[in-house]
């Protein structure tokens, strides 16, 4: 970038962290993963300061969740089938929403149900006062047979989307699932079919098995990877849904750090959601946020929304080996 | 059985746990922090006694709160999650917090490589304490393994109090008990109870239990560490019209509230609820808890 | 266990190692993963105690492999697009089976092309005394656009396999791609069109950006993710796998111990390739042999085909909270 | 342009790097080892000196050799790779190697941990090294940067040769520069050039060369550590017909020829090969290299 043309802002104050979501717009770009936050996290950080918030996913019915254990570790990174244990849609606006009612920071809620049909009526009984997007978790991969959802395919997943898009005036947001051979296809199909933003993406369908015991570490045999483990990996699909799409992309996957967020900007991302990092830095969010305001000071970039895209492919030609050799 | 959830009439209406933006400036009461380890050594051949120094928030934890410690990487292994520790001790005066922890896994051998001097993160004070009513004369403790380390701050705070304690104090064998001496200090009983010796079965338990209430009464139980010896005090605690507390242990990943993987069954009016750990104990109603 | 019916070996010596893979007896399950192989290895582990040598994947035609650089780090992982350099099927005849030839353990070549027809004839050429099996690398995703390969669909798999086995009385092991949503349905057709074991898995897509730059780490922009980070998701595929196919599965992905080569081989592997792990600890693979005795020594486990498949699937019940009552 | 491969007729027969199992018991060449750090601390700003204590076989690596470490995790980071880093110095009697390093990222930070007593896995040692040829009288040894770590042990091996060793050194500010006192302790001469004194440009080199080529003579050159200044060396080798050996760097992930990561270009004959560094290297023909 060049100075000259154009001055970098002089303060982290300065720098526009502002990002704009299929119509809704942030703070900044920064927003919890479905099912990592709750109200408690209000101790550990400043609600207000969020770019977003996101619930757990909400479903109609009540539902128990998945038998324990919930969670195994693994390298850098956590399974967890934890399931969907929700007390139903009353519960959640009168229970749930009040906490999050004194802040200016818009509440996206995540959604889910056993049909495109059940998704739309959630959506048009969720579209009320308080509630700024829907977020549709259409591949939480622990709730369908097998680990297979919605967005596993092409086609079911245009038509939860296109039933949304009639239920609700909110924007929609789109959660896709990691497990599919073609997320591009995926999202070129929620785009087509109204969405106004993809989420990129739920948790990687893993396993873990018990060495003393030889059963599955997880009560529900299978769970989702989350954690930097998973970070290369999705971060490739947000770069490919950017060549697929032209609405926004929301990058989820290992994030814990402001520079893994830079990252999924560079490669197509909007904004980021962060989940697992909260569990092992509770204010981690805010301090991405800072950190960011920082690197974009360091490096001269006036608003975030430089970064959305911003990967520099070139034709390939010689390698840079520059940094082998330290002469000036 | 399906595992039913809380019904929405019992749930009390929200508490704000965060101030709205408009109030006082916001301010963290949950922190991960990097404290200074002031000291780390064994006990005995099973447990380690860690103490750090810390802000003043986290030495203000209470009895039955813990701490999610960011557990150093041992040689060769990855622990990645945070692992709970109960408070041993506090000194707010100080700003120093204490934990008592037996090396089972990855997490705790990590705090075994810990030396003076070096930096733990630890994240706290988490979760809900032991309550002590001023009135109540006489509590008993009975608790077994790490369970002592759960109990230990109740001596002090129930002294503070006025309150009288005695503990039975359950062991594989006396030499692996923890915790006596500190409770002897702060003028408590203390009951042991070994496998070595044969004396830690419920039934020579619930034996001391009744003689203890009979000699000298209770005024409440307390108990951590062992379900087995938990259904005894449930029991007697029905028979005698007791109040009761337990600390309970589950498996956590986030700590705060969040994640849900911590949750445990509870029995409220004869319905099956499920409650997380962290953030709705880890102490309980001990007439409500299930083993 | 029931030691008194069956009694466990009694020494390390006495635990019977080996594996049957479609016909082809190896002395235990433990073999390297193409690409991460060479005659180097021979200053570091001894040659004749490795259950078989798989070759970095061979082409017809000379290729010279992908642009630098060619590896970056991530947390307990790797991203590698070597691409496939490849000196031509002359110069493997000529100069590198000759490096193996005094050994008696099985040699197998990985092939690729970029036809059906090409992995047959080349299949079809190769199939020459001192060859043991083919591994037909139909899954690598730096070579075609955008990580597309064979693999990633269950016709092209068919195809390829039913062609390669016309082409060759050698053991045919198909390497399945984890980049698709399917991977049993994958395996199944392998299969079905004759393949005598699949090796699940290759590396898994994957992209990382230098935030100094930039620009992506890797020359070739994407990447195959392995090492410890991909071990649940693999782990899960094998287990899936299983259900699927009853040829013989070979694990690969992430194994770095003895107990990584258990688990997979619980979740339904016959045998294990050693890949990433190898750079780490060039003697991972005759450490993993060792332990591998030691562990069924320990647990009483007479041969160690016994733990194929061995996961215990339990009815959901009461969830096994004995961990947290240390009462005897 | 697309990169050729190394022509067939090109290959020399495959050496049989492993015996087969009839011959004499298999025993391994390349082992990763735990060694114990004697020795870890800074030579200057930006280098530290680390000895450690290790097997016999370690202990015989060569000039121009390297080992792959496995650096220890610093805090909040998690290198991943093995390290190369060249041999600084080996003593075979005491059974130890030294390594010289600049801290640059995560891998070299946690070097930087450790301390005396810690563990290392070294593995090596590895690559082939540089060839001295008995029957020269004098050489020359141009170095920059970590280069400066990868020439050191020439110095003592030319003297074990008799051969004299002039040396010109490059760094940056002449604080910077490290194996002076080293290289001068062998007998060898050392000429130091810094950009902050202006005289480290590929000019003032040129001339320094040709003034000691035209003075004192110089039966071969070596290099590591600036590819402008290999350059230099290149011209004067082909207008002098003097051999030349150069080291070169590569990241790596094997260090053992397994992956390919570590290729780089090499000029054969008028042919564009590509080689393994880690395996065919480090140290290679000067005018086979290109920058
Ligand atoms: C609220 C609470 C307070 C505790 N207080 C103490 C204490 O004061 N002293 C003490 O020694 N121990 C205490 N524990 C148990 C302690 O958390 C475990 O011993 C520890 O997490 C084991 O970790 P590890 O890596 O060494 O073992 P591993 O078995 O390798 O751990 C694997 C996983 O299981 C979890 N886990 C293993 N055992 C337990 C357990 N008993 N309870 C919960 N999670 C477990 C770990 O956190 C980790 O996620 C407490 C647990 C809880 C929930
Ligand atoms: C044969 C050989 C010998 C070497 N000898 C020395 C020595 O004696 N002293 C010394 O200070 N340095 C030496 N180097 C360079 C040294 O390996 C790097 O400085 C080191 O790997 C940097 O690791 P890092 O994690 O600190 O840096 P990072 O930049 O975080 O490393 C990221 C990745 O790039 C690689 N990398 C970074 N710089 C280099 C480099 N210059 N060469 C090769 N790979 C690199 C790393 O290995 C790692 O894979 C040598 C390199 C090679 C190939
Ligand atoms: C404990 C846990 C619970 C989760 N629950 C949900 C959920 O209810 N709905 C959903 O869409 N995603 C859920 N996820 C997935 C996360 O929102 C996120 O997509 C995933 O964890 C990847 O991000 P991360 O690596 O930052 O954690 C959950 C993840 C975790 C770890
Ligand atoms: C550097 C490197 C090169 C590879 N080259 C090949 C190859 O040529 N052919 C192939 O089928 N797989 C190749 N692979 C994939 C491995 O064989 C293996 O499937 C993968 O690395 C997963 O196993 P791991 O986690 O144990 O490494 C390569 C992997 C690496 C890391
Ligand atoms: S540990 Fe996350 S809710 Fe209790
Ligand atoms: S580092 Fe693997 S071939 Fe050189």
């Amino acid at each position: 970038m060049n100075a000259a043309v154009r001055p970098g802002p002089r303060s982290v104050d300065a720098v526009d962290l502002s990002v704009s979501i299929g119509g809704l717009r942030l703070r900044n770009p920064v927003m919890p993963a479905s099912g990592t936050f709750g109200e408690g996290l209000g101790k550990a950080l400043d609600f207000s300061r969020l770019g977003a918030f996101v619930t757990k996913t909400v479903t109609r019915e009540l539902r128990a969740g998945n038998p324990l254990p919930r969670v195994v570790e693994r390298p850098s990174s956590l399974i967890n089938a934890i399931g969907i244990p929700s007390r139903g849609v009353p519960y959640f606006i009168a229970q749930t929403m009040p906490h999050y009612a004194a802040f200016d920071t818009p509440l996206v809620v995540s959604i889910s149900a056993p049909t495109a049909e059940g998704f739309a009526s959630l959506a048009a009984e969720l579209s009320i006062p308080g509630i700024a997007a829907i977020e549709a978790n259409i591949s939480c991969p622990n709730i369908e047979e097998d680990g297979k959802a919605f967005a596993m395919r092409a086609e079911s997943t245009e038509r939860v989307t296109r039933l949304l898009r009639a239920a609700t005036e909110l924007p929609v947001w789109v959660k896709l699932t990691p497990n599919t051979g073609d997320v591009p296809e995926v999202a070129r199909a929620a785009e087509a079919a109204g969405a106004d933003a993809v989420v990129v993406a739920n948790t990687i369908l893993s396993m873990a098995i018990d060495l003393k015991t030889f059963k599955p570490c997880l009560g529900n045999i299978m769970g989702g990877l989350s954690g930097p483990a998973i970070k290369p990996i999705v971060l490739r699909q947000v770069f490919q849904c950017a060549k697929a799409v032209t609405i926004p992309i929301i990058g989820c996957g290992g994030i814990a750090t402001a520079e893994d967020a830079v990252e999924y900007m560079l490669a197509g991302a909007s904004a980021v959601q962060v989940g697992t990092a909260t569990f092992l830095q509770p204010a981690a969010m805010t301090t991405i946020i800072d950190d960011l305001a920082a690197f974009c000071l360091h490096r001269e970039i006036p608003r975030v929304t430089d970064l959305i895209r911003g990967v520099v492919i070139e034709e390939a030609d010689e390698p840079d080996l520059s940094w082998l050799d330290p002469l000036p | 059985m399906p595992i039913e959830l809380e019904p929405l009439q019992a749930c009390p209406p929200p508490a704000a746990v965060a101030g709205p933006p408009a109030c006082a400036p916001w301010k963290a009461s949950v922190v991960a922090e990097l404290a200074e380890v002031v000291r780390n050594e064994p006990v005995n051949a099973e447990y380690r006694h860690l103490v750090v120094s810390c802000s003043e928030a986290a030495a203000q934890a209470q009895p039955g709160q813990f701490f999610q410690l960011l557990c150093p990487q041992p040689a060769g292994e990855q622990p990645f999650l945070r692992r709970p520790m109960s408070l041993y001790g506090a000194d707010p005066a100080e700003r120093q917090v204490a934990f008592l922890y037996k090396v089972t896994g990855a997490g705790t051998r990590g705090l075994d490589t810990l030396r003076t001097g070096d930096r733990l993160d630890i994240m706290g004070p988490l979760g809900v304490g032991f309550r002590l009513d001023p009135r109540w004369r006489r509590i008993i403790a009975v608790g077994r393994g790490a369970g002592l380390a759960t109990l230990a701050p109740l001596a002090r705070a129930a002294k503070a109090n006025g309150t009288e304690v005695t503990a039975i104090f359950s062991a594989r064998r006396p030499e692996l008990l923890v915790s006596v001496a500190l409770f002897e200090r702060h003028g408590a009983e203390v009951i042991a109870v070994t496998d070595s010796e044969s004396t830690s079965g419920p039934a020579n338990v619930e034996r001391i239990l009744r003689r203890e209430i009979a000699e000298r009464g209770c005024d409440a139980f307390f108990t951590c560490g062992s379900s087995r010896l938990m259904r005894v005090q449930q029991r007697l605690a029905r028979e005698f019209g007791l109040p009761g507390q337990v600390a309970m242990e589950q498996q956590m990943a986030c700590g705060i509230g969040l994640c849900y993987c911590c949750v445990r069954d509870f029995n409220r009016d004869g319905e099956i609820v499920s409650r997380r750990v962290c953030w709705d104990g880890p102490v309980f109603d001990l007439m409500e808890a299930l083993p």
